[in-house]
C-alpha cells in the first residue's frame, strides 16, 4: 500500500516531526477501525471466556477460515470495480468435487489440482465476458453462474465422495509450528493469497485501473484505461480464487460434496464489505477484507465459548454482535470524514 | 488453570454440535438433548451451526480449545471429519456421533454413532408398500404410480431414503416411480411439487415423502385439487412428528415410519459410558417403529413432539 | 501579449493536416447532433471550435476520439483514413484530450489520476515516489501548488479541472483536445494554461480548444471552425474575424442584447432597513474562517476571490449545505441554524452549485423533472405540481432560457454542457427565491445564453430578489453587482459598494493584501 | 374450471408468485434507492411467526377478526422492521447491504424464539384463503399482489414519490442540495419493504396453514433481486419499473414450475435455471440481440452511436 502517511510539509520535517504528527490518512480509517475493534472483540471475550486469549485461538481462526480469506480477496476485486460475485460459494462447492471425483477416477493429484483452478477460472472468464461485452448485471450474470457451477456439482456426483489421496492428506495435515502453536499450510497459503492481491492493487497498473474502474468508470474508459480487460480480469481473478479457495476448502473437509458452501458468497461479501471496502466500488483494501473475516470468525468463536445460546438465540446474538461492530466502526470512522 | 471442563470437578461438560434448525424433527432433538444434559447435571456446549460444515468444525475444534470432556455432534455431512476428529484424538477427547454418520478411514476416530440408519427407513417405507400394493393402487388399473417428493438434493436422508425404498418396490413389477422431484424438506416445496404433479398426472395412487413436513404440503395440494388424501391418493412419509401423526390418525397419510428425534437420554448414557471407559458397541441404532393409522390414533394423545 | 506564430499556415498550403473530418454525421435517436460537419487541423495551431451550447461542439470531439462511433463521413490521420473504436486507441495514437465534463476518479490521488494508465514503473511495480515527483512537478508547471497525494475529491472543481489539463498536457501527443478547460478558472490559471499551450504548439502540436470566452479565444487561437445547430458554419483565421462577425456566424443573427447589459448604479443604498440575510462570524474548521456577509433585498452581492479563496465554501454554509461550526446566521433578523440545504430552501434560499455534474444533474431523469426537482421537494411527495403547471413551468423556462433540445422529455444526461446549467439555474428560478446563491451559474454558458442570464438576474434583482453571485469571471461579477466583497484564503478581506469598480481594481486589492499578508508572516 | 373457479398451471404460476412479486415490490424501490434490502426472507418469517403464535393463542382459532387481528399485528411488526433497516442505512450511514444482513441473521432467530423452534400449524379458514382463496375465479394470494403492485405504481407516479426515489437513487448529493428529503425517502422505502415482506411472508404462511421460522422465505431475497433486474431496474440505483418487476416475478414463478412440470431430475434443476436465466438476459441485452442482427447478413445493425462503446 502506498505510504502516505505524512502531511504535505513534511518533506523538511524530521523523522521525530513525522512520528509525532502522524496521522492516518482518511481512507485507512476503516481499517483500522476494523482492526481495532477485532483485537477490542477479542479482548473482551478473552476476560470473560477462560482459553479464548490463548494464541492457538487465532492461529485456529486462520485455520478454519483460510477458504474464506481467499475467497474476500476474490471478491475485493469484484466488489473494487463495482460489480458482486455471487457464484463464488458455488465454485467452491464445484472445485470439492472436481478435486474429489478426479481422484477417485485416479487422476494424479496435481492434474487433479489443475483442473480445479482452471474450471474456477473458466467460469470467472465466462461471467466476466457476460457482464462486460453483453452488458448484463453482474448480479444477474454471476446468480447464472451460482446456479450453473452448483448443478455441474450436482451432474458430477449428488453423493459426497471422500478424498483419500495421500498428497491431499499429506497437504491437509502438514502443519508448522511457531513455538507451541501451530498453524496449517492452508492457513499461509491464505496470508500469502492476501499478501499477493495486496501488491497488485497497491503496485500494477491492472490494480490501479480496478480502483479507477470503481471510481468512475465512464471516466476510466475515457481515460484510456484497459477498462474491458480489467473488468473481465477481476472476474477472472475472482473465479480462480474461488478455486484456490474450493481446494483450500476441499484440504479442510477432505471430501467433495453438492452441499458444500451454500450460501458462503453471503460471507465472503459480508466480510469484504465489514473490512471497509465500499460496496459502490473504488474504496477499500483486501487487508480489510481479511480483518472482516476475522471479525466473522471471532463472532462465531465467542458463541461456541459460551456455549449456553439455544439456536434462535446464536442468530440473534451473531446479529447483535455484527450490529454493535459495524456502528462502533461507523462512529470510529465517520468523526474525521 | 485449564479451561472450563475437566474431571477435576466431577461433572462432565460436553461440548454438542448441533447441525442447525432446519426442521421441527431437528428442534425436538436439540430439546431433548438439552433437557436431558440438565437434567444430568452435565454441563452442556451447544453450538448449532447453520447447516454448514465448516461452522461445525470451528465449534469442533473451540471445543477442543475448551478442553472439553467429550464431544458429541451430529454432521452435517458425512464426509470431511478427518482432520478435526484426529485432532481430538490427539487431545484425548473422546468422540460421539449422533443422528447422521461419518465417513472416515479410521473408525476409532470415534468411539460410536448413536442414530437412525437412513437406508432402513426407505426400505421399510418400501415393504409396506410392497404389502400393500393392491390397496394402494387407487385408481386399479393393475399399476401403482408413485411420485416421490424428495429431501434436499445430496442429503444423506434423501439419498438413503430413496435408495431403500427403490431397493424394496423393486420387488414388485406393478409398483412404478413416475415422479421425483425434490421438496426441499418443507410442507411449501412439497405443496408446489404435488401441485405440478397433480397437473401433469392423473393416475398418481401414491405419494412417498422423505419427510412429513412434505408429505403435508402435499396433503395440501391433494385437497387443493378436489381429491382426497389418502383414498384417492395414499401417502407414505418418515419421521413421525405431531403433525404428521395427527394427519396419519385422521386417515389423511396412510403410513409414516418413526424416525426418533429424542436421541438425549441415549446419549447421556452413552457419554458416560464412554467416559467411565466402559466398552460401547460401534453402532447404536435408535429404537424406531412405524405407524399404520390405527396405531397412531392409538399413540398420539402422548406423542411429545 | 498575442503572439502571432509564422508556423501557422493558411489553408490550401503545402502542410498536410494532421487530421481531417469530412461529412461528419451523428445521430442520437431523433437529435441530428451532427450534419455532415468537416474539420481541418495542422500541426503547430490552436484551433477554436465555436459554436453555441449544443452547436455539436463535444460530439465532434467524441467523434473524433473514439468515444462515439460516426454514422457517416470520414476520417483521416496523417493523411490516411482511420477511425478509432475507443478513447483508449485515440491515446494510443497520439490525441491527448480533457473532455469537457471532469472525468477523472474521485477516489484516487491527484498523482494517480493524471498518470493512470502510464505510471512510471520500476521491476515492473508501480514507483509510487517518482509518480509523486512527477505530478507534482508537472502541476507546478501549470501554477498549481497541491500536494499530489491528496485523494482528487478533497478539491473544488476547479482545481478537479486543473488535474485533467495537467493529465493531457503531461504526454508527449501529436494532437491536444481542451473542450471547454477553463470554464471554471480565473484568469490567473487562464494564462498559465495559456503558457502552456503556446509553447506546445510551438513545439508543433495541434490544439483544439473550445471556449465560450471570445476574449480568449482571440488571445490564444489562430483559427476556427463555427459551428450551428450541429451544422459547419465557416472556417476562419481567428484574425481575419472581428468578435461582432464570429457571434453573428455562431447565433445566425445579430446579438443586441449584449449591449443593454451595462448596470450602471446601485439600486438599492446598501446598509438601510434590516438585511434579509445575515452572516456573523460564520466559519468552518479548515474551510473558512469567520466571515460577516449581509444581504438586502434587492441586492446583488458579487463574491470576487481567486480559486479556492473560500467563496464556494462561504456560499454552501450560507445554504447550509455545509454545517458552520462557528457563527451565526439571520434570516430575516431571526437566527436560523440552517441544518441542511433543505431548512434553506424552507426560508426561500435557493443555490445552485458550482459543480454541475456531481452536485447539480441528475442524469437519468428528464429535463422536466430536473427543473421541477426542488419544487417538487419543497412542496412534498405527496402534493405533486398538477400537470397544467407542470408543463407550463417547464415550457416557459426552455423558452425564456433557450435550452435546446427544446425537449421537456429529454434525458437530462443526453444535453450539452451549457444547457445542463440551463435547466439547472430553473430548477432553482421555478422555486421563486427571495434569496439566490449563484455559484459559477455561466459556467459553460455560451455568450448569448449568458448575457441572457445576466439580464435575468437583473430583472430579478429590480423585482426584489436578493441574489449573492459567484463568478471567476470577473467582468461579469462587476456588472452584476450592487455591493462587492472580495475574498481570499478563505476569509473577506474587503466590502465596498460597487461604483464602478474595475477588474484591475479587484486584483488591486488581493494583491495588496497578499503583499500585507507577505510582510506580516 | 372447478368449484366455481379456474384451476391448472396458470393459475398455480399466478398463486405461487404472489410472494415473490410482494417482496420483489418493495425489493424495487429500496434498490431504485441503491440500496439493497437482504432481510425480507428473514422479515417474512417473523411476519408468519407473529401471524401464527397470534392466531394459535386466539381465544377462536378460527374466527375471521382472529385472522385480521392477527395479520395487523404482524404487518405492523414488518413495517417496524423495515423501518430499522431505513433507520440504519439512512440515520447511521451503514451501506445497505450490511445493514439488512443483520436482520437477515437474527430475524430468524427471532422468528424461531416466537416459535420456539417448531413448526407451528394453525386452523384458521380465513388465513388459509390468503393463499388458497379465489375471488372472481382468480387466487386470491394473486390479487392481492397485484393489487399492491396497482397501488404501488399509483403512489409513486401519480404522486412525486417514484421522481424523488429516482432523484435519491441516481444522484443523492445532487437531490440533498435540492432540498429533497432523502432521509424520509430511503426511510419509507425500507418500511414499505418490510410491509411487502411481511405480506409474503403471510401468504406463505397461509399456503401450507403452518410457519417453519428456519424455512419460510429462505432465498426469497435471491428470487426478488432476480425478478427486479430481470424487470429492467438496474442494481446501480436510479430508474425502476413495476412492470418489469411483475413481469420478472411472473417469470421465476413459471420456471419454478416448470421444472418438476417438464420432469428435469432434482439434481438438473440448477442447470436448467442457469441456462434459462443466461439465455432471457442474453435476449434482453441490446448488445446480444445486435450481435445476432449482425450475424444476419443484410439486416440493419443496430449498435447506437449514442452508446460509448
Ligand atoms: N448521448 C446523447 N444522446 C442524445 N443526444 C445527445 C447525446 N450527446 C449529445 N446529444 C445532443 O447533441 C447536441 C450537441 O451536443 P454537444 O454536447 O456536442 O454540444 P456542445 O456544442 O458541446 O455544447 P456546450 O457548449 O453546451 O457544451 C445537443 O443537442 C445534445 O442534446
Ligand atoms: N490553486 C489551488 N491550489 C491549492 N489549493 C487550492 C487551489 N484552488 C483551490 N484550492 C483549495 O480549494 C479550497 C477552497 O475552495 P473553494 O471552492 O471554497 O474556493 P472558491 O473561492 O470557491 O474557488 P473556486 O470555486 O474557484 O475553486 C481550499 O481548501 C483549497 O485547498
Ligand atoms: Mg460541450
Ligand atoms: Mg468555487
Amino acid at each position: 500500500m502506498s505510504a502516505i502517511t505524512v502531511p504535505p510539509s513534511s518533506d523538511r520535517a524530521s523523522t521525530w516531526d513525522r512520528v509525532r504528527t502522524y496521522r492516518p490518512p482518511n481512507r485507512y480509517l476503516p481499517i483500522i477501525a476494523t482492526a481495532a475493534l477485532f483485537l477490542g472483540l477479542f479482548g473482551v471475550g478473552g476476560m470473560r471466556y477462560d482459553g479464548l486469549t490463548d494464541p492457538q485461538v487465532l492461529m485456529s481462526l486462520l485455520i478454519d477460515n483460510a477458504f474464506l480469506i481467499v475467497l474476500g480477496v476474490g471478491m475485493t476485486f469484484v466488489i473494487l470495480t463495482g460489480g458482486i460475485d455471487l457464484s463464488v460459494g458455488s465454485v467452491v462447492a464445484l472445485s470439492t468435487m472436481i478435486a474429489a471425483k478426479t481422484l477417485e477416477l485416479g487422476w494424479s493429484p496435481y492434474a487433479s489440482m489443475a483442473a480445479v483452478l482452471a474450471t474456477g477460472t473458466l467460469l470467472g472468464l465466462l461471467m466476466g465476458l457476460l457482464i462486460h461485452y453483453f452488458d448484463i448485471q453482474p448480479f444477474i450474470a454471476t446468480l447464472a453462474g451460482l446456479f450453473l457451477a452448483r448443478g455441474i456439482t450436482y451432474l458430477i456426483s449428488v453423493e459426497s465422495i471422500s478424498i483419500k489421496d495421500p498428497t491431499f492428506t499429506e497437504l491437509a495435515f502438514r502443519t508448522v509450528y511457531i513455538g507451541d502453536y501451530y498453524i496449517r499450510w492452508t492457513a499461509i497459503i491464505a496470508l500469502a493469497t492476501v499478501a499477493v492481491a495486496a501488491y497488485v492493487l497497491a503496485r500494477t497498473r491492472f490494480g490501479r485501473t480496478v480502483y479507477a474502474i470503481g471510481g468512475n468508470e465512464a471516466s476510466a474508459m475515457l481515460m484510456g484505461l484497459r477498462v474491458a480487460a480489467t473488468k473481465v480480469g477481476v472476474y477472472v481473478i475472482s473465479g480462480f480464487c474461488a478455486a484456490l479457495a474450493g481446494l483450500l476448502f476441499s484440504l479442510y473437509i477432505l471430501s467433495g460434496n453438492s452441499l458444500h458452501a451454500i450460501g458462503m458468497e453471503l460471507d465472503a461479501i459480508a466480510a469484504v464489505v465489514i473490512g471497509g471496502t465500499l460496496l459502490t466500488g473504488g474504496r477499500g483494501y483486501v487487508l480489510g477484507s481479511l480483518l472482516g473475516v476475522l471479525v466473522l470468525g471471532i463472532i462465531k468463536t465467542l458463541i461456541s465459548f459460551d456455549g449456553t445460546l439455544s439456536s434462535y438465540w446464536i442468530r440473534i446474538i451473531t446479529g447483535v454482535l455484527l450490529l454493535a461492530f459495524v456502528i462502533v466502526q461507523r462512529f470510529a470512522t465517520r468523526r474525521r470524514a | 488453570e485449564s479451561g472450563s471442563g475437566g474431571n477435576d470437578d466431577g461433572t462432565i461438560t460436553m461440548g454438542f454440535a448441533q447441525v442447525g434448525a432446519e426442521s421441527g424433527w431437528r428442534t425436538a432433538n436439540t430439546k431433548s438433548i438439552q433437557e436431558t444434559a440438565e437434567a444430568e447435571g452435565i454441563d452442556l456446549k451447544f453450538t448449532d451451526a447453520q447447516g454448514k460444515q465448516e461452522n461445525q468444525i470451528q465449534a469442533i475444534r473451540s471445543y477442543i480449545q475448551q478442553k472439553v470432556d467429550v464431544i458429541a455432534f451430529s454432521p452435517v455431512v458425512e464426509t470431511g471429519f478427518d482432520a478435526v476428529l484426529q485432532e481430538a484424538k490427539a487431545a484425548g477427547i473422546p468422540v460421539i456421533l449422533t443422528d447422521r454418520a461419518v465417513d472416515v478411514e479410521d473408525t476409532s476416530l470415534y468411539e460410536t454413532f448413536l442414530g437412525s440408519d437412513f437406508v432402513l427407513e426407505g426400505e421399510k417405507a418400501g415393504e409396506w408398500l410392497v404389502e400393500n400394493a393392491k390397496e394402494a393402487d387407487v385408481d386399479g388399473d393393475g399399476t401403482v404410480n408413485v411420485v416421490q417428493l424428495e429431501g434436499t438434493t445430496g442429503a444423506a436422508p434423501a439419498i438413503d431414503r430413496a435408495e431403500g425404498f427403490a431397493e424394496k418396490i423393486a420387488a414388485d413389477d406393478s409398483i412404478e416411480v413416475t415422479a421425483s422431484q425434490t421438496g426441499d424438506f418443507t410442507r411449501d416445496g412439497g405443496k408446489q411439487v404435488m401441485e405440478s404433479f397433480l397437473q401433469s398426472d392423473d393416475s398418481i395412487d401414491v405419494v412417498f415423502a422423505h419427510n412429513d413436513d412434505m408429505g403435508l404440503g402435499a396433503i395440501e395440494a391433494i385437497e387443493a385439487a378436489g381429491l382426497e388424501p389418502g383414498k384417492d391418493i395414499q401417502i407414505i412419509t418418515i419421521d413421525a412428528v405431531k403433525d404428521g401423526m395427527q394427519a396419519l390418525a385422521d386417515g389423511k397419510i396412510n403410513f409414516i415410519v418413526e424416525c426418533n428425534p429424542l436421541l438425549g437420554p441415549q446419549l447421556m448414557d452413552l457419554a458416560k459410558k464412554v467416559l467411565d471407559g466402559e466398552e460401547v458397541p460401534e453402532r447404536v441404532v435408535t429404537e424406531e417403529t412405524t405407524f399404520t393409522q390405527e396405531q397412531a390414533a392409538e399413540v398420539l394423545p402422548e406423542r411429545q413432539y | 501579449m498575442r503572439t502571432q506564430p509564422e508556423t501557422v499556415s493558411p489553408p490550401g498550403a503545402e502542410t498536410q493536416p494532421v487530421i481531417e473530418m469530412r461529412d461528419i454525421s451523428i445521430t442520437f435517436g431523433a437529435v441530428r447532433a451532427l450534419d455532415g460537419v468537416s474539420v481541418r487541423l495542422f500541426p503547430g495551431e490552436v484551433h477554436a471550435l465555436m459554436g453555441e451550447n449544443g452547436a455539436g461542439k463535444s460530439t465532434l470531439i467524441k467523434a473524433l476520439t473514439g468515444v462515439y462511433t460516426i454514422d457517416s463521413g470520414v476520417i483521416t490521420i496523417g493523411g490516411e483514413q482511420h477511425e478509432f473504436h475507443s478513447p483508449a486507441a485515440s491515446q494510443a495514437a497520439g490525441i491527448s484530450t480533457v473532455y469537457q465534463e471532469v472525468n477523472l476518479v474521485p477516489n484516487l490521488t491527484v498523482a494517480e489520476n493524471m498518470l493512470l494508465g502510464r505510471e512510471p514503473r520500476r521491476f515492473g511495480s508501480i514507483n509510487v515516489r517518482e509518480m509523486n515527483r512527477r505530478a507534482r512537478r508537472t502541476l507546478l508547471h501549470l501554477g498549481i501548488d497541491i500536494d499530489p497525494r491528496t485523494v482528487l475529491d478533497e478539491h473544488p472543481i476547479a482545481v478537479q479541472q486543473l488535474v485533467a489539463i495537467a493529465r493531457a498536457v503531461d504526454v508527449e501527443a501529436k494532437v491536444l483536445i481542451l473542450d471547454e478547460p477553463t470554464s471554471s478558472l480565473d484568469a490567473d490559471e487562464v494564462e498559465k494554461l495559456f503558457t502552456v499551450m503556446r509553447r506546445l504548439r510551438d513545439e508543433g502540436v495541434a490544439i483544439v480548444f473550445v471556449s465560450h470566452f471570445l476574449d480568449q479565444i482571440y488571445e490564444i487561437a489562430d483559427r476556427m471552425t463555427i459551428l450551428r445547430n450541429g451544422r459547419l458554419v465557416e472556417e476562419r483565421m481567428v484574425a481575419d474575424t472581428t468578435q461582432l462577425e464570429l457571434v453573428r456566424l455562431m447565433i445566425g443573427r445579430e446579438l443586441e442584447v449584449l449591449d443593454r447589459l451595462d448596470r450602471a448604479a446601485p439600486q438599492t443604498d446598501a446598509g438601510s432597513g434590516t438585511p434579509l440575510l445575515k452572516a456573523v462570524g460564520l466559519g468552518r474548521k479548515n474551510t473558512l474562517e469567520a466571515t460577516d456577509l449581509e444581504l438586502f433585498e434587492g441586492e446583488v452581492v458579487g463574491i470576487a476571490g481567486l480559486l479556492g479563496s473560500g467563496r464556494t465554501e462561504l456560499a454552501r454554509l450560507l445554504f447550509g449545505a455545509d454545517t458552520a461550526d462557528s457563527g451565526e446566521l439571520a434570516v430575516r433578523s431571526h437566527r436560523r441554524r440552517l441544518r441542511s440545504p433543505r431548512h434553506a430552501i424552507d426560508r426561500n434560499i435557493a443555490f445552485s452549485s458550482e459543480d454541475r455534474k456531481a452536485e447539480g444533474v441528475v442524469g437519468d431523469l428528464t429535463v422536466a423533472d430536473n427543473m421541477l426537482l426542488a419544487l417538487q421537494a419543497s412542496r412534498g411527495w405527496l402534493r405533486p405540481i398538477p400537470q397544467a403547471t407542470r408543463t407550463r413551468l417547464v415550457k416557459d423556462y426552455i423558452e425564456a432560457l433557450d435550452i435546446r433540445p427544446a425537449d421537456p422529455n429529454a434525458l437530462m444526461r443526453n444535453l450539452s454542457g451549457g444547457n445542463q446549467q440551463k435547466v439547472l439555474l430553473a430548477r432553482w428560478l421555478i422555486t421563486e427565491p427571495e434569496i439566490l446563491i449563484l455559484d459559477e451559474p455561466t459556467r459553460g454558458i455560451d455568450i448569448g445564453a449568458k448575457a441572457q442570464i445576466q439580464a435575468k438576474v437583473a430583472e430579478l434583482a429590480a423585482q426584489g430578489l436578493s441574489v449573492v453571485f459567484i463568478s471567476a469571471e470577473l467582468e461579469e461579477v462587476l456588472r452584476l453587482s450592487d455591493r462587492l466583497v472580495v475574498m481570499r484564503d478563505r476569509r473577506k478581506i474587503h466590502e465596498q459598494t460597487n461604483d464602478d469598480v474595475s477588474v484591475r481594481d479587484v486584483l488591486e486589492i488581493i494583491a495588496g493584501e497578499a503583499r500585507e499578508g507577505e510582510t506580516r508572516a | 374450471m372447478q368449484d366455481g373457479h379456474l384451476y391448472g398451471n396458470v393459475i398455480d404460476i399466478m398463486r405461487n408468485s404472489a410472494p415473490v412479486m410482494l417482496v420483489a415490490l418493495g425489493m424495487t424501490l429500496v434498490i431504485a434507492t441503491r440500496g439493497i434490502d437482504l432481510s425480507v426472507g428473514a422479515i417474512a418469517a417473523i411476519a408468519a411467526a407473529v401471524a401464527c403464535t397470534r392466531i394459535i393463542g386466539a381465544g377462536d382459532e378460527a374466527a375471521l377478526s382472529t385472522a385480521v387481528m392477527a395479520m395487523t399485528y404482524a404487518i405492523v411488526v414488518c413495517i417496524v422492521l423495515g423501518a430499522w433497516n431505513g433507520l440504519l442505512v439512512s440515520v447511521l450511514g451503514i451501506q445497505p447491504i450490511i445493514a439488512t444482513l443483520i436482520l437477515m441473521v437474527a430475524g430468524r432467530g427471532i422468528s424461531m424464539a416466537i416459535t420456539d423452534g417448531q413448526i407451528t400449524t394453525v386452523n384458521n379458514p380465513w388465513f388459509s384463503d390468503l393463499a388458497s382463496g379465489f375471488v372472481l375465479t382468480l387466487p386470491l394470494a394473486f390479487l392481492v399482489a397485484v393489487g399492491m403492485v396497482v397501488f404501488t405504481a399509483l403512489l409513486t407516479r401519480r404522486t412525486a414519490l417514484g421522481m424523488l426515489i429516482e432523484a435519491v437513487g441516481i444522484n443523492p448529493e445532487a437531490s440533498r442540495l435540492a432540498g429533497v428529503r432523502a432521509r424520509t425517502i430511503i426511510w419509507t422505502v425500507y418500511g414499505f419493504s418490510g410491509l411487502c415482506a411481511g405480506l409474503a411472508g403471510l401468504v406463505i404462511a397461509a399456503n401450507t396453514n403452518s410457519v417453519n421460522a428456519n424455512s419460510l422465505g429462505l432465498w426469497i431475497e435471491l428470487d426478488a433481486i432476480l425478478a427486479v433486474v430481470i424487470g429492467g431496474t438496474s442494481l446501480m440505483g436510479g430508474r425502476f419499473s413495476l412492470a418489469g418487476t411483475f413481469i420478472g416475478a411472473l417469470f421465476i414463478a413459471t420456471l419454478a414450475r416448470t421444472i418438476p412440470n417438464i420432469g428435469i431430475p432434482s439434481e438438473v434443476n440448477y442447470l436448467f435455471k442457469a441456462v434459462v436465466v443466461i439465455a432471457v438476459c442474453l435476449l434482453q441485452s441490446p448488445k446480444a440481440r445486435a450481435l445476432l442482427r449482425v450475424r444476419r447478413p443484410g439486416a440493419p445493425t443496430l449498435v447506437k452511436a449514442g452508446s460509448p462503446a
